[in-house]
């Protein structure tokens, strides 16, 4: 299955994830969000892939994607926990320190 | 051995060392001079040994195109010189030197693979490359008014670099590569692309009106900065014309080859009578600096494989003039803590060497004969007189008053009575005269002999001032 | 000695090593330096004497300087009779004033500073004077300049001094600017720089550009020779020491411009107008500076304003075609002009002070200087059988022949010229002492190259054939008429200055008024160039900076920057830090782009 | 015929579970969305016939992401962690960026050729260590530095 139907698909789920992104107030469910964003896009990488009859290429990509997204979950993990000790919020609402 | 990679990632290394190294220890000026010197010593080697046929290196298959050939070889012996001044010059830097020291050697490092680089993407990035280094130099090192004016710098030349990545993106769309060629853009989007990233070139040089940030800057900027932005920062803008933005857009340099005359001539007018208004010492070197420039777009404006090689003695000559001028007053602000130059005269009496090297380079300044300056100049008016004619009048005008402003400070600096604030003064000491020697050396070197440089621009010169001239 | 004659380069060389030398090795030799550099005037008049022995071709050198593409610039060198002659003239004049400097200069701290300045002077001059193409004639002409300027601001603590270093320096340097528009001009018309090229010229270039371009070659020549409108510099110039002033301020340098002329004499000739122009700024200078000669109260700047007139005889001359007799006037001027300034330098080396009203009587206290002062005076006031009589007379037969006005001006400076040397001879040597110091005669360093020059100062006139047959062409006789009228004008010019100052000075010229006032202040030339061209220039630029650079160009920059942060404010409402605004702006405007894009690419 | 049902259902499994991530109120439920999202992706790729990516995904996200998501939240667990709108129309908006960006995802990948298989390598291992090598060494770079630095942030979270 290649063509319009993945992409329709990794589309949905991507604007999906947008919009948790955008949303959702606590931190932990926005990485949660922002993963489903990353495995959106992955999806439609290997689907590339497969139509481009180039495996070995798309799957390394999307295991370079894999392990990018392991990382970041783990940074931004560490940092929400780091945030929430040091200022004991974990909502969205409540950090704005990055205003201009 | 990849010569050209390892002029660039010789200074990054240099850096990286010295940023970690002064955890460790506390000397980061000696790394960073053990590393100038070796990039020094690199750069004079691939000089000697590749100076008559142009050196290509292409690595992992991508964007890393590098090429050495008669344009770019001056300007990185020049860079490699300046590495070490600039180094020796900041030698007494006391906030953070690992940082200063590191960010020096990431700006040589970048200016190099401007230089170097074969490829626009590479260009464009290694151009974006020196901004940091170079902002964080002003702004944190700078003097008292150096967070303005080194965002003032950054803006300025990113939003000249911002329309110049428009008009390298257009030219990659259309040429279906990143590789630097001869072969030029479609002639529908010339013009377009020829001013796109002449904007770019064009604020980095800098021309009149687009010139205000570089008085500020180089009066807050530390005086390596000061040193590393007037003797290679302000090339990369000529040698971006003559690089980038003239074989990829022949006919439309063409169509605008008599403003740029303008601006080159308005420029030298224009930055000498500004250095003739100063009172501070170091914005007079400044605005002068713009009147030298004026001589490199103007020369670059004519385009003949004459004027061509004048644009490059010029600009070699003026790295070696401004960053010795610069070196001077950094010398004498490190003494005095001032620039005021009312406070100064009769400092011929009490710094012997120092006034002597000032009164030189005031000389080499007003393009004396037998100093570097000289050839250049007389090459872009002989070059120039042949399409502007008697416009050569004003250029002309503008070498009276580079004597004027160039012999006002040497007066008013040098001569007359010594201040009794300046008597316990010390001279220059082995330390600063090392980094004084070399410039001054060069400078007579250039001055008498041009085909130091002549004779690498040759080639480069006549196929860039062919693909100029043929018809697109 | 024929190495020399085929080498001529050497004289260049020889001194730009010497004066290295002088430099390197200055702290270790001591005074003996002196001796050093003296090597460097040596070389000038060895090569200068064996090219007049030599042959006058076959020694050309030339080498490409400038090349790229098919641009190719050559400097050289050629030792022709001209050359000779300006090598031997300079070589002697700059041995005999570093000898007396020796004396001179024995106690001042920046004595291997001067020496080194002397031999790097004499290496440009050799230059100048050997130069085969233009471009090697401007680097020797802008290296004169700068010596001059740094020798003029030798005693760079006087603020007069280093006033007078820059003035001279700029006023020679529009003339500069001229000659570099002049060869770019030529060059681009003929794809030539060399002086053989230029003297060729005139059929190729056509009488306009001919005109232009000898117009602008003679700016530099009229700004390096002093001559009206660029004159004014020169007397400033005698702020540097007095020996400096004779070599440079008197003989040499300040000769280039006649010497440039009278090489490219086929130029000028070629088109009616510069040689007209010529004629007319020599004679008006010739006059103008003698009226100005007879009221300055100062001694050098006397011989100052002499030197300016006696250029203007020269340029005359050149005026008219007579370029062999603006030479040998250039050679005896050289001679007894020297002599007058080494002789004016012994005098304030005794009497400590240039002011001819604190002379007087130094006759008696310093008789060889006397003596050869008055040799050279007679000289200069044209007196026959010494040298000044014989080159005056060629040259005002020869400009009376072309234009009588012109000549008749010149028969009037002459009468001044007489005045204004009598009066100073009469007021510095004779009356009563009228000083403060004591007054000695110099010891033999500086009156040894004082007796050697008065002797060419008497004699040189005998030289007068042998110079035009070395410049190719046959001498002429005296014409006898107008040596009768020159000598006696002269003699009336010189009893009445006599009998004008048998009493001293006079008071009323103390605190000049009228006319007197004019002439003393040089027709407030100075002060007007002041007042209509520096300071408005320098008002320019103060104002452009103030309202241009920083109100307006840096001012708009600053403008836009502070609208963008002004925007920037309206722009912070959105700015609320909360993360998620901020990414669904970035992912609206991502949107919007990508649509956009997509709707162009339809 | 049954690709097409194997794709649409596992399509409508991480469908299910990224609108429960997105919309749940409750962590739990977010937690089980998150696996089921991550589960029917990895299924995905192995109807691609990418078997190793398949376990990789499986490994990595479900064995290590939802772990670490599984005890953040229980580390943090306070009261109301449900969702909650955003005053005004900052939802609504939120939802047509949302929306647009999907819409644009479709429309420009919808036309999207990849370029023909030049490579055509299909050994992933080959690709990893031959053409992909130096994203493959800076992927083990990365991985380290984001080890270090998780470690860093939150050490230095406890310090302050």
């Amino acid at each position: 299955m290649t063509g319009m139907p993945v992409t329709l698909l990794s589309a949905a789920l991507f604007g999906l994830g947008l919009y948790g992104t955008l949303t959702r107030r606590d931190l932990v469910a926005v990485l949660a969000c922002v993963e489903i964003m990353l495995g959106a896009a992955s999806l439609q990488l290997v689907a590339f892939a497969r139509a481009a009859n180039a495996l070995g290429n798309g799957e390394a990509l999307a295991l370079v994607l894999v392990v990018l997204a392991a990382a970041e979950a783990a940074v931004g993990l560490g940092l929400v926990l780091a945030t929430v000790k040091r200022t004991g919020k974990s909502r969205v609402e409540e950090l704005t320190e990055v205003s201009g | 051995m990849p010569w050209l990679t390892l002029l660039i990632a010789l200074p990054l290394a240099g850096a990286a060392v010295a940023a970690l190294h002064s955890r460790v220890l506390s000397r980061p000026r000696v790394v960073a001079l053990a590393f100038a010197l070796a990039e020094l010593a690199a750069a004079s080697y691939v000089a000697l040994t590749h100076a008559h046929a142009p050196l290509t290196e292409q690595l992992g298959g991508g964007y890393w195109r590098l090429t050495l050939d008669g344009l770019a070889l001056p300007l990185v012996a020049l860079t490699a010189l300046l590495g070490v001044v600039a180094v020796l010059a900041s030698w007494r830097v006391e906030h953070a030197p690992g940082g200063h020291f590191a960010l020096l050697l990431a700006l040589e490092g970048s200016v190099m693979a401007v230089f170097l680089a074969a490829d626009l993407l590479l260009f464009y990035v290694a151009w974006e490359a020196v901004l940091i280094p170079m902002y964080f130099l002003i702004g944190v090192w700078g003097h008292e008014d150096r967070r303005h004016a080194a965002m003032k710098f950054f803006l300025y030349t990113f939003a000249g670099s911002a329309l110049m990545l428009v008009g390298l993106l257009v030219t990659i769309t259309s040429l279906q590569t990143t590789a630097m060629s001869e072969r030029a853009v479609p002639a529908t989007v010339q013009t377009l692309v020829f001013w796109l990233l002449a904007a770019g070139f064009l604020v980095k040089i800098p021309v009149f009106p687009l010139h205000t940030w570089l008085p500020d800057a180089h009066v807050e900027a530390p005086t390596a900065g000061s040193i590393m932005l007037a003797g290679v920062l302000l090339k990369m803008g000529g040698y971006g014309m003559l690089r980038v933005a003239m074989p990829l857009a022949p006919a439309a340099f063409r169509a605008a080859a008599p403003i740029l005359a303008g601006l080159g001539v308005v420029g030298i007018l224009y930055g000498a009578l500004m250095a003739l208004a100063q009172s501070d010492l170091k914005r007079l070197v400044a605005y002068s600096s713009v009147s030298h420039m004026g001589f490199v777009v103007l020369a670059i404006a004519v385009a003949t494989p004459a004027a061509i090689g004048a644009a490059m003695l010029g600009m070699v000559s003026h790295g070696l003039v401004a960053a010795l001028l610069f070196l001077l007053v950094g010398l004498l602000y490190e003494r005095t803590h001032t620039r005021e130059i009312a406070r100064f005269g009769g400092l011929a009496a009490q710094l012997p060497v120092w006034g002597t090297a000032f009164t030189f380079a005031a000389l080499a300044g007003l393009g004396l004969p037998g100093l570097s300056g000289f050839p250049g100049e007389l090459l872009t008016v002989l070059e120039g007189a042949g399409p502007y004619g008697a416009w050569m009048a004003l250029p002309a005008v503008g070498v009276v008053l580079a004597a004027a402003y160039n012999l006002y400070a040497v007066k008013r600096v040098n001569h007359g009575e010594l201040p009794g604030e300046w008597t316990d003064l010390a001279d220059v000491g082995s330390r600063e005269a090392a980094a004084v020697a070399p410039l001054a050396l060069g400078i007579v070197a250039l001055g008498v002999w041009p085909a130091l440089v002549l004779a690498l621009t040759g080639p480069a010169a006549v196929a860039l001032a062919r693909v100029l001239g043929g018809g697109g | 000695m024929t190495a020399l004659a085929a080498q001529p380069w050497l004289a260049v060389a020889v001194p730009l090593a010497v004066a290295l030398l002088v430099v390197v090795a200055g702290r270790a030799l001591g005074a003996g330096v002196a001796w050093l550099a003296m090597v460097a005037p040596a070389s000038l008049l060895a090569t200068g004497i064996a090219l007049l022995g030599g042959p006058h071709s076959g020694n050309a050198l030339s080498i490409p300087w400038l090349v790229q593409g098919d641009t190719s610039i050559r400097v050289g060198v050629l030792g022709d009779g001209l050359a000779a002659l300006m090598l031997v003239v300079v070589g002697v004049v700059a041995l005999m004033v570093m000898m007396f400097s020796i004396g001179y200069m024995a106690d001042d701290p920046g004595y291997t500073r001067y020496f080194a300045l002397l031999a790097l002077f004499s290496a440009a001059m050799a230059g100048l004077v050997l130069a085969a193409d233009l471009v090697a004639l401007l680097v020797a002409w802008e290296l004169v300049g700068a010596c001059s300027y740094l020798l003029i601001g030798f005693w760079y603590r006087k603020p007069s001094a280093a006033a007078a270093a820059i003035k001279a320096f700029l006023v020679t340097h529009v003339g500069d600017a001229g000659m570099l528009l002049g060869i770019a001009l030529f060059f681009v018309a003929t794809g030539d720089v060399s002086l053989a090229g230029l003297r060729s010229a005139p059929a190729a270039l056509g009488t306009g550009l001919t005109t232009v371009v000898a117009l602008l070659l003679l700016l530099g020549a009229i700004g390096k020779s002093a001559q009206f409108p660029l004159h004014f510099w020169l007397p400033d110039a005698m702020e540097g020491p007095t020996p400096v002033s004779a070599l440079i301020h008197a003989a040499t340098m300040v000769a280039a411009g006649v010497f440039l002329i009278a090489r490219l004499e086929p130029l000028f000739q070629a088109s009616a107008t510069a040689s007209g122009v010529v004629l007319a700024v020599g004679a008006f200078t010739a006059l103008m500076a003698a009226t100005i000669a007879i009221a300055q109260s100062d001694i050098k700047k006397v011989l100052a304003y002499s030197t300016i007139s006696q250029l203007g005889f020269m340029f005359a001359a050149l005026g008219v075609g007579a370029w062999q007799a603006a030479i040998f006037h250039l050679v005896t001027h050289a001679s007894f002009k020297a002599l007058l300034f080494l002789g004016a330098g012994s005098v304030i080396h005794g009497t400590g002070s240039q002011e001819l009203s604190d002379m007087g009587g130094l006759a008696k206290k310093m008789p060889l200087t006397a003596v050869t002062w008055i040799a050279g005076a007679l000289a200069l006031a044209g007196i026959p059988p010494l040298a000044g009589f014989f080159s005056k007379d060629v040259v005002v037969a020869a400009v009376l022949r072309g234009s009588p006005l012109a000549g008749l001006t010149l028969l009037l400076a002459s009468l001044l010229t007489a005045f204004y040397i009598a009066r100073a001879t009469r007021l510095a040597f004779f009356g009563t002492y009228r000083g403060v110091a004591h007054p000695h005669e110099s010891r033999w360093m500086m009156t040894g190259p004082l007796t050697v020059l008065a002797v060419g100062a008497v004699f040189l006139g005998a030289a007068g054939p042998a110079i035009e047959r070395l410049l190719l062409t046959e001498p002429e006789p005296i014409e006898l008429g107008v040596a009768v009228v020159a000598v006696l004008l002269a003699v009336a010019g010189g009893v009445f200055a006599w009998w004008r100052y048998a009493g001293g000075p006079v008071p009323a010229e103390a605190a000049p008024v009228g006319l007197w006032a004019a002439l003393k202040g040089g027709y407030g030339y100075d002060g007007a160039i002041r007042r209509w061209v520096v300071r408005p220039v320098m008002a320019f630029a103060g104002g452009a900076y103030e309202l241009g650079d920083r109100a307006t160009v840096d001012g708009a920059a600053e403008g836009i920057g502070r609208l963008a942060r002004r925007l920037g404010g309206l722009l912070a409402l959105l700015q609320n830090g909360d993360a998620q605004w901020y990414a669904a702006l970035i992912g609206a405007a991502t949107v919007l782009l990508v649509a956009a894009a997509l709707w162009a690419g339809r | 015929m049954s690709a097409t049902v194997t794709f649409w259902l596992l399509g409508a499994f991480a469908l299910a579970g990224a609108a429960a991530v997105v919309f749940s109120r409750d962590a739990l439920r977010l937690v089980v969305g998150l696996g089921a999202f991550l589960l029917a992706v990895a299924g995905l790729y192995l109807y691609y016939g990418m078997g190793f990516l398949a376990a990789a995904q499986v490994f990595v996200y479900v064995g290590g992401v939802l772990v670490l998501v599984l005890f953040a939240l229980l580390l943090l667990s306070r009261d109301g962690r449900g969702r909650l709108l955003a005053p005004g129309g900052f939802d609504l908006a939120a939802a047509a960026v949302a929306a647009g960006m999907a819409a644009v995802l479709a429309l420009t990948l919808r036309d999207f050729r990849p370029p023909g298989a030049q490579a055509a390598q299909a050994d992933l291992g080959a690709t990893l260590l031959g053409p992909m090598l130096p994203a493959f060494e800076l992927l083990g770079v990365l991985l380290l530095a984001a080890l270090v630095a998780t470690l860093v942030i939150v050490g230095g979270g406890e310090r302050k």
